[in-house]
């Protein structure tokens, strides 16, 4: 099915990214229907988290486009971005480990304050209010993500899974319309992805979003997945549903190997 | 605990200050009055490092240079034209300069505010430096405002400096004023914006990944920093009635970046704590300077010595405890209270 | 300005350039390895400078043996200090080792006040360091001759240390990564003992050139030259070997370029010097030669 | 035979290891398998001496290492890859290796080691210049487990060396864990994923909150019901 | 109460210590010789300033308060005089400076007086020796623009200098701390004066001597009291001969010495062997000779009778010279000259400067 113009939240035009003497995407077009999960796999250095970096804006491409809700919105910087509904996760886990769990994801609710801390100082009413929203929509995030008890603990001293899902719904605080997630089930063992694949669908379901995630774990992968863009050194080999993915000689001899993972 | 009851206790301690301050007005001789003063200075100074250092990580060594245009602005601002009239006596004030004139408040305000400036004009081209170029680049302003003292007689009287300056800076306005400093950095770093410093000092990348303007961020602290850095200068000179360039050394610097580390880099009550303490402790090892008679035996004083024993214990005090007296705990109504309750358990 | 004025500014920017360069090195050998800003190497180079002339005054050494003699003691007391100040903060944060280097700074600077006093003391130079070799108008000291040669093989000799010696393989693992060289089996706090050791002895050589070639001894006159070294290793990259010798050798024609063609604007020479820096920061946010530190998203 | 009794590891008040006893005989390939958290690295980083406050005792072939530091715990035979890789991105893939050999001075015998590894990871022999941080995730894991082997350990410890790779080189990775073992060197390794530790395992562990609850060979635990239901997704 | 109590600060440690420790010697010597005055013993208290303002504010502060001094000793160095004599003032305490040459320092001061002349009493010495005496009609200067003691005397010297029909060729500039002056000398030397006047510290003078005699610089150097130490000819070598520097009027090597300064002379050489007396030592002890002067006539050691006292000194006979304490509070005296002869320093003999 083809989407039309309308249903596409971000689209990728002929995206490239060169490093020095490397290439390390080339021509990544790419496009996302609103509401779908999407998967990115490849080996490693195939350029995915690249990708990633390009489209939340932490990398200025070197050509190409990233249309968001049909504008153009290539080389803005992270936060703009973030602020236009673009949130993302990160490959190796960046948490603010000073901070408690809740205040992590009071911060990405910052964006969508409208009181400031002048406004603090003397204590207006409406700051007041204002801060008392977020924390209590904060408090509502971080249980649906089941983080709720631990909502006073630094957030270093979690466990890894923790972390990871932290991670998520300090994302989900910045009210994103879309959320890429760079290996979210990266060191958990297949019981813990067994429960990430779930989560993921819960929270597209009840944030409207539209997700694309990194993953190397298959059956994570097929699992969730509606879509797969399968790239290598930085081509764009293949792209289509899991099923048909699994069986592409090509993905199979970049990536997968000959014998299918265990089931 | 509940918001009334804190703020009932806020405003008691703040009125047991009061009356303490009013006791030692009373009671204590010129030296220790002195000792006090500089201690709230001290604290100011101490508070506004740690919010620029401690609490978003912008390893900046410039205080020096905002405290000395928030001294300069103030003392130009409260002497009279007569005084001035005097003090430039190589070459005569610029007009502007020899007429400017306002009262003590105004004039402590525009220290800082004038500092705050310069924090932004300075912010804007260096907050992009990562940590130690940032110090180094941020001492390298300080040091060229006072090379500029040094060589504008007719703004700063150059290497004269400036004597005489009115003495309005009493134990009333420089404990105000540390007041003021604390409840303006506290409310900032209770509201989400002080969440989202912390958040820049914990993770820059993420923290762009959150939506936030890291920049405009870094900028904001570190004007906030250099306002009361201004003002700490301002009431410095007030209290010392005379500076010049050289006060404004880069010692000047390490003796606040001294007592935010000795405190705990992110923590307001170890800034305090320690402004008290190192004030005190430098004030007291005078005593290892002065000839001692020990069992009959009389000692003469040894100058230079008071430093020896104050970099070893700085150094102890490093080596035993790196993250500083606090490490990044504040000591707050409820944490006093848990101490109390559990002693009655 | 005449030729013979130009070119005697010339040579007078290479000797203090070079000077520079040659603490500098020693500032950046350091930081490029532990990534610790070693205020201490300011006092490292004043007791180098103190102890040979010791040596010559006081034990009546001959000249070739007190200055080695002084840059062995010298290196020992690098390390000490080391052992003593850094070695227990190794995993602490990295302001922890820097202020401890600055309570060492003072230390050794109020020791030297209350043990040497704050006089300063002479220095003696042999007749044939004093003597300017007279050039068509110019006036060129053997210093000026010397100090740059001595400043180009020390940056070659600790080039090849660092980047073709096993020892150096060792310093380049644990500038970025400790507890990993650890794995590897290099058996770090003897590493950086050794680059503690080779740090101060380069401090030890630079305040015996330095008093020289300004000659008093004073406890405090590390300070600016240390000041004024450390700013040329950013500016060239902290942590880069060449990068320092670039710095020092541009600080020391900066300085004295400036006097030279604006003579008016000479109380101004130490701002020159940063605002250079910060404009040089600006567009190369490491120096000229300093690496990136790579934080890959 | 490496034999830990009764290990403790704590970080300030968090026991994270609460006195585990595990055996890892010469020449075998034994496993640690658990879920996050569960002490599987911190029992590594105690063996391999990075653990200051560790308690318990640690034998290696009789000798006591227990308060040995990790530069002689690498002299007496015993080398780490770490978690994460850890490879040293600024020097070159030649100098990441070579520092893997610091603790040696037979200049032959790591001249021929060096070929060996090449010849077991041909990828690295190409990139040999290259930097390390330029690799991609696939490569660097290579090298980190080569480098281990460039001290010729007599037991090489590798904590989740397939972590972040894609499958076809998780499949490589662990066929050459059982080339480097057929080869004679002893085995100690940290995977999440289990499935695959446990079918090349002569003996495994099952770790869970500091404690070992399960052991036997790799078979066996593949085929008990609680580690299908754990740890390898029913 | 029995005792009396002299307050000391100087800067003992720090950039100015060199000063700072020979006046304290004098002091001290004069305090060992005269140690009671009205039947009183006297007991001294030494606070060290650091060379630092802040630190010379809290000095005099805690000799107030805390030691209850009646009189305080102080300083080596303009500013911080005027550090410490701000509070003295606050405290009506009287305090008699040392080498303080800036007219600021005793400015609008009740209680503060010193025992040294002032700048623009030097420079104009300095000046009326270099055209009348010596017939040098170019001059140039070094000026360290960080130092308010150097800023001060090169404009008086200056002033005086041009008024007197002579004509500044170059005035440079330099920060305290540098070492390296080769740029500065090298423009000079290009402009070819008669004489250089550097009115620098010791420490930096003897640098900016040695480096000129390297560039091969021939015009006369002149300097102020700041360059007056006993190692000038071992720090500066053959560099030093023929240099020239206004002083107070005292000099071991004095010809004609009066009564007192011969009678310091020998006491110093008893109680400090080896060790060589200088004009800073004499005037360490002329400020604590003069308090105990002003107490005598006083009949009493209230500060205020002692500064009353000390207002009316008109003819106090010290090592450096019969002395009068003026409206001002600046002591009236001829400026000396010193110039190094075959590596010796040599008192010249006195100059009435034309103001
Ligand atoms: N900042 C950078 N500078 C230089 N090269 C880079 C940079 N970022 C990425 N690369 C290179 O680009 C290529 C793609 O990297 P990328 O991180 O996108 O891979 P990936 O597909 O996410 O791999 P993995 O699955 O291992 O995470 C790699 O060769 C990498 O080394
Ligand atoms: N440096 C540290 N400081 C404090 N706690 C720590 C530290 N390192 C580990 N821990 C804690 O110790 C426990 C065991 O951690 P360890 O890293 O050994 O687990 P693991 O089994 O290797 O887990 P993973 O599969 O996530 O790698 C965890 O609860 C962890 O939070
Ligand atoms: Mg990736
Ligand atoms: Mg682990």
């Amino acid at each position: 099915m083809q989407p039309t113009p309308q249903d596409v939240i971000l689209e990728t035009r002929d995206l490239n990214m060169r490093f020095g003497g490397l290439l390390a995407v080339s021509d990544f077009s790419a496009v996302f229907p609103r509401g779908s999960i999407t998967g990115l796999i490849g080996p490693n250095g195939a350029g995915k988290t690249t990708c990633f970096n390009m489209i939340t804006g932490f990398y200025k491409p070197t050509s190409g486009q990233v249309v968001f809700h049909g504008e153009e919105v290539q080389g803005r910087p992270p936060h703009a971005l973030c602020r236009a509904g673009i949130a993302r996760t990160f490959q190796n886990i960046r948490l603010f480990n000073n901070e408690t769990v809740l205040e992590n994801v009071m911060i990405g609710r910052h964006l969508r304050q409208k009181t400031n801390w002048l406004q603090t100082l003397v204590f207006t009413p409406a700051s007041r209010r204002e801060e008392k929203e977020i924390r209590a929509r904060c408090m509502e995030l971080l249980d649906v993500v089941g983080l709720a008890d631990l909502a006073g603990e630094k957030a270093a001293s979690l466990p890894y899974g923790a972390q990871r899902r932290l991670e998520i719904a300090r994302a989900l605080a910045t009210e994103p319309s879309f959320l890429l997630l760079d290996e979210p089930a990266a060191g958990m063992n297949p019981q813990e992805s067994e429960d990430l694949m779930g989560f993921v669908r819960t929270i597209r379901e009840a944030f409207g979003l539209t997700i694309l995630l990194i993953e190397h774990d298959m059956k994570v992968v097929m699992g969730v997945c509606e879509h797969l863009w399968v790239l290598d050194y930085g081509q764009t080999i293949a792209s289509g549903p899991p099923e048909a993915i699994r069986s592409d000689p090509k993905v199979i001899t970049a990536y997968l190997g000959e014998e299918q993972p265990h089931a | 605990m509940r918001r009334g009851r804190t703020i009932l206790l806020n405003v008691l301690a703040i009125g047991i200050l009061g009356l303490l301050l009013s006791l030692a007005e009373a009671y204590c001789n010129g030296y220790q009055t002195q000792i006090l003063n500089l201690i709230a200075i001290n604290i100011i100074l101490a508070l506004s490092l740690n919010l620029i250092y401690g609490f978003t990580g912008l390893f900046s060594l410039g205080h020096a240079g905002f405290m000395a245009i928030g001294a300069y602005v103030c003392s130009i601002l409260i002497m009279t034209p007569d005084q001035k009239d005097m003090l430039f006596l190589l070459q005569p004030a610029y007009d502007w300069v020899q007429n400017a004139q306002a009262p003590f408040f105004a004039a402590v305000l525009a220290g800082g505010a004038v500092a705050a400036i310069f924090g932004a004009i300075v912010g804007i081209p260096l907050l992009r430096l990562g940590d130690d170029y940032l110090g180094i680049a941020t001492l390298g302003f300080a040091e060229i405002i006072r090379v500029v003292a040094n060589n504008i007689p007719r703004l700063t009287n150059g290497a004269l400096g400036f004597k005489g300056i009115p003495a309005y800076a009493d134990l009333w306005w420089n404990f105000g004023w540390a007041l003021v400093t604390l409840y303006v950095i506290v409310r900032l770093l209770q509201s989400n914006t002080g969440n989202v410093l912390k958040a820049i000092r914990d993770n820059e990348i993420a923290a762009k990944a959150m939506g936030v303007d890291v920049f405009r961020y870094k900028l904001l602290s570190f004007t906030v920093g250099s306002f009361f850095a201004g003002i700490g200068g301002a009431l410095l000179a007030s209290l010392l009635t005379t500076i010049d360039p050289k006060m404004f050394l880069f010692t000047l610097t390490f003796n606040v970046l001294m007592i935010v580390v000795a405190g705990g880099l992110g923590s307001l009550t170890g800034s305090v704590l320690a402004g008290i303490g190192i004030t005190v402790l430098l004030e007291w090892l005078r005593v290892v300077e002065n000839p001692v008679n020990l069992l009959g035996f009389s000692l003469p004083g040894i100058p230079g010595m008071r430093m020896v024993v104050f970099s070893l214990a700085l150094i102890v005090i490093i080596l035993f405890r790196r993250e500083g007296l606090m490490g990044m705990r504040e000591l707050t109504w409820r944490s006093l209270a848990g101490v109390f309750s559990r002693e009655k358990a | 300005m005449n030729l013979a004025t130009f070119i005697q500014n010339i040579l007078n920017s290479l000797t203090l350039g070079s000077l520079y360069a040659l603490v500098a090195i020693g500032y950046t050998m350091v930081y490029g390895i532990l990534r610790l800003i070693n205020f201490a190497h300011s006092e490292i180079f004043m007791l180098g400078a103190y102890f040979v002339f010791w040596g010559i005054t006081l034990v009546h050494l001959p000249w070739p043996v007190a200055m080695v003699l002084a840059i062995l003691v010298t290196a020992s007391l690098g390390v000490l200090v080391d052992q003593v100040a850094y070695r227990p903060l190794r995993d602490a944060p990295r302001i922890s080792a820097l202020i401890s280097s600055i309570g060492v700074s003072f230390f050794l600077q109020n020791v030297a006040i209350v043990f040497f006093q704050a006089i300063p003391r002479e220095v003696y130079r042999p007749q044939w360091l004093e003597d300017p070799i007279l050039f068509h108008g110019v006036r060129v000291l053997p210093l000026t001759l010397f100090v740059p040669l001595l400043s180009l093989v020390l940056m070659l000799l600790l080039i090849y240390i660092v980047y073709r010696t096993k020892t150096g393989l060792g310093m380049r693992a644990i500038s970025k990564d400790i507890e990993t060289s650890y794995l590897m089996g290099v058996p770090v706090n003897r590493v950086i003992a050794i680059t503690f050791g080779i740090g101060s002895a380069l401090a030890a050589a630079s305040g015996i050139m330095w008093a020289l070639r300004y000659p008093q001894l004073q406890p405090i006159m590390g300070t600016i030259p240390g000041f004024k070294a450390f700013i040329a290793a950013v500016f060239g990259g902290i942590g880069s070997i060449q990068g320092a010798v670039i710095g020092g050798l541009t600080l020391g024609f900066i300085e004295i370029m400036t006097v030279a063609f604006f003579p008016d604007l000479a109380g101004y020479r130490d701002a020159f010097a940063f605002v250079l820096l910060i404009l040089v920061l600006m567009v190369k946010p490491t120096g000229l030669l300093g690496e990136r530190p790579e934080d890959k998203v | 035979m490496l034999e830990i009794r009764d290990l403790h590891v704590a970080y300030g008040g968090i026991q994270a290891v609460k006195g585990i006893s595990i055996d890892v005989p010469t020449g075998r390939i034994v496993t640690l398998i658990g879920a996050n958290g569960a002490g599987k690295t911190s029992t590594l980083r105690a063996i391999s001496g990075l653990c200051k406050n560790r308690k318990g005792s640690i034998s290696w072939n009789g000798k006591d290492l227990t308060g040995s530091d990790p530069v002689a715990i690498v002299k007496a035979g015993i080398v780490m890859s770490p978690e994460g890789r850890r490879i040293f991105p600024h020097l070159t893939v030649l100098e990441n290796l070579q520092l893997g050999a610091y603790s040696r001075s037979d200049k032959d015998g790591i001249a021929s080691d060096m070929t060996w590894v090449f010849d077991l990871f041909p990828r690295l022999s190409e990139r040999r210049a290259q930097k390390g941080g330029t690799l991609s995730g696939g490569e660097q894991q290579m090298l980190a487990v080569g480098r281990a082997l460039m001290s010729k350990p007599a037991l090489v410890m590798l904590d989740e060396p397939s972590l972040g790779l894609a499958p076809l080189l998780v499949r490589e990775v662990f066929d050459i864990i059982r080339e480097i073992n057929d080869k004679g060197m002893t085995v100690l390794l940290v995977e999440q994923n289990a499935h695959a530790a446990l079918k090349i395992a002569h003996k495994a562990y099952v770790l869970e909150t500091g404690r070992v609850t399960l052991s036997g060979t790799g078979e066996e635990l593949i085929a008990d019901e609680r580690v299908r239901a754990a740890y390898l997704g029913g | 109460d029995d005792t009396i109590k002299i307050g000391v600060f100087l800067p003992l440690t720090g950039q100015n210590a060199f000063g700072g420790q020979l006046e304290l010697d004098g002091v001290q010597m004069a305090h060992k010789e005269n140690p009671t005055i009205l039947g009183k013993k006297i007991e001294l208290f030494v606070v060290d300033n650091k060379s630092d303002k802040v630190e010379a504010a809290n000095a005099v502060q805690r000799l107030i308060e805390k030691e209850k001094v009646q009189a305080i000793i102080g300083t080596y160095g303009s500013s911080l005089a005027m550090a410490g004599g701000e509070v003295s003032e606050k405290a009506h305490i009287p305090q008699v400076g040392t080498s303080c040459t800036n007219p600021l320092v005793t400015q609008g001061k009740k209680y503060v007086f010193r025992v040294c002349f002032i700048d623009p009493y030097q420079g104009a010495g300095a000046a009326t020796y270099a055209y009348k005496t010596l017939g040098l009609k170019k001059a140039a200067m070094l000026v360290d623009v960080a130092s308010d003691y150097s800023v001060g005397l090169a404009k008086y010297f200056e002033r005086s200098f041009t008024k007197l029909g002579g004509k500044m060729v170059g005035t440079l500039n330099y920060q305290s701390g540098d070492q390296d002056f080769t740029a500065q000398l090298t423009k000079i030397i290009s402009e070819k004066p008669d004489v250089l006047f550097i009115p620098s510290y010791f420490a930096e003078g003897a640098i900016i001597m040695k480096q000129a005699a390297e560039l091969g610089a021939t015009f006369k150097i002149m300097g102020g009291d700041a360059m007056d130490n006993p190692k000038i000819t071992d720090i500066g070598g053959k560099a030093v001969e023929g240099f020239t520097h206004t002083t107070f009027p005292y000099d071991p090597s004095m010809k004609n010495m009066s009564a007192m300064a011969k009678k310091f002379t020998d006491g110093w050489r008893t109680m400090y062997p080896g060790k060589e007396p200088n004009v800073n030592s004499a005037l360490g002890y002329d400020a604590y000779m003069i308090i105990l002067d002003a107490i005598k006539r006083a009949g009493k050691a209230d500060p205020e009778a002692i500064t009353k006292a000390l207002a009316e000194t008109k003819a106090f006979e010290g090592v450096t010279g019969k002395t009068a304490i003026n409206a001002t509070h600046d002591a009236e005296k001829p400026v000396g000259l010193v110039v190094i002869k075959d590596g010796k320093k040599l008192y010249e003999g006195e100059i009435v400067p034309e103001l």
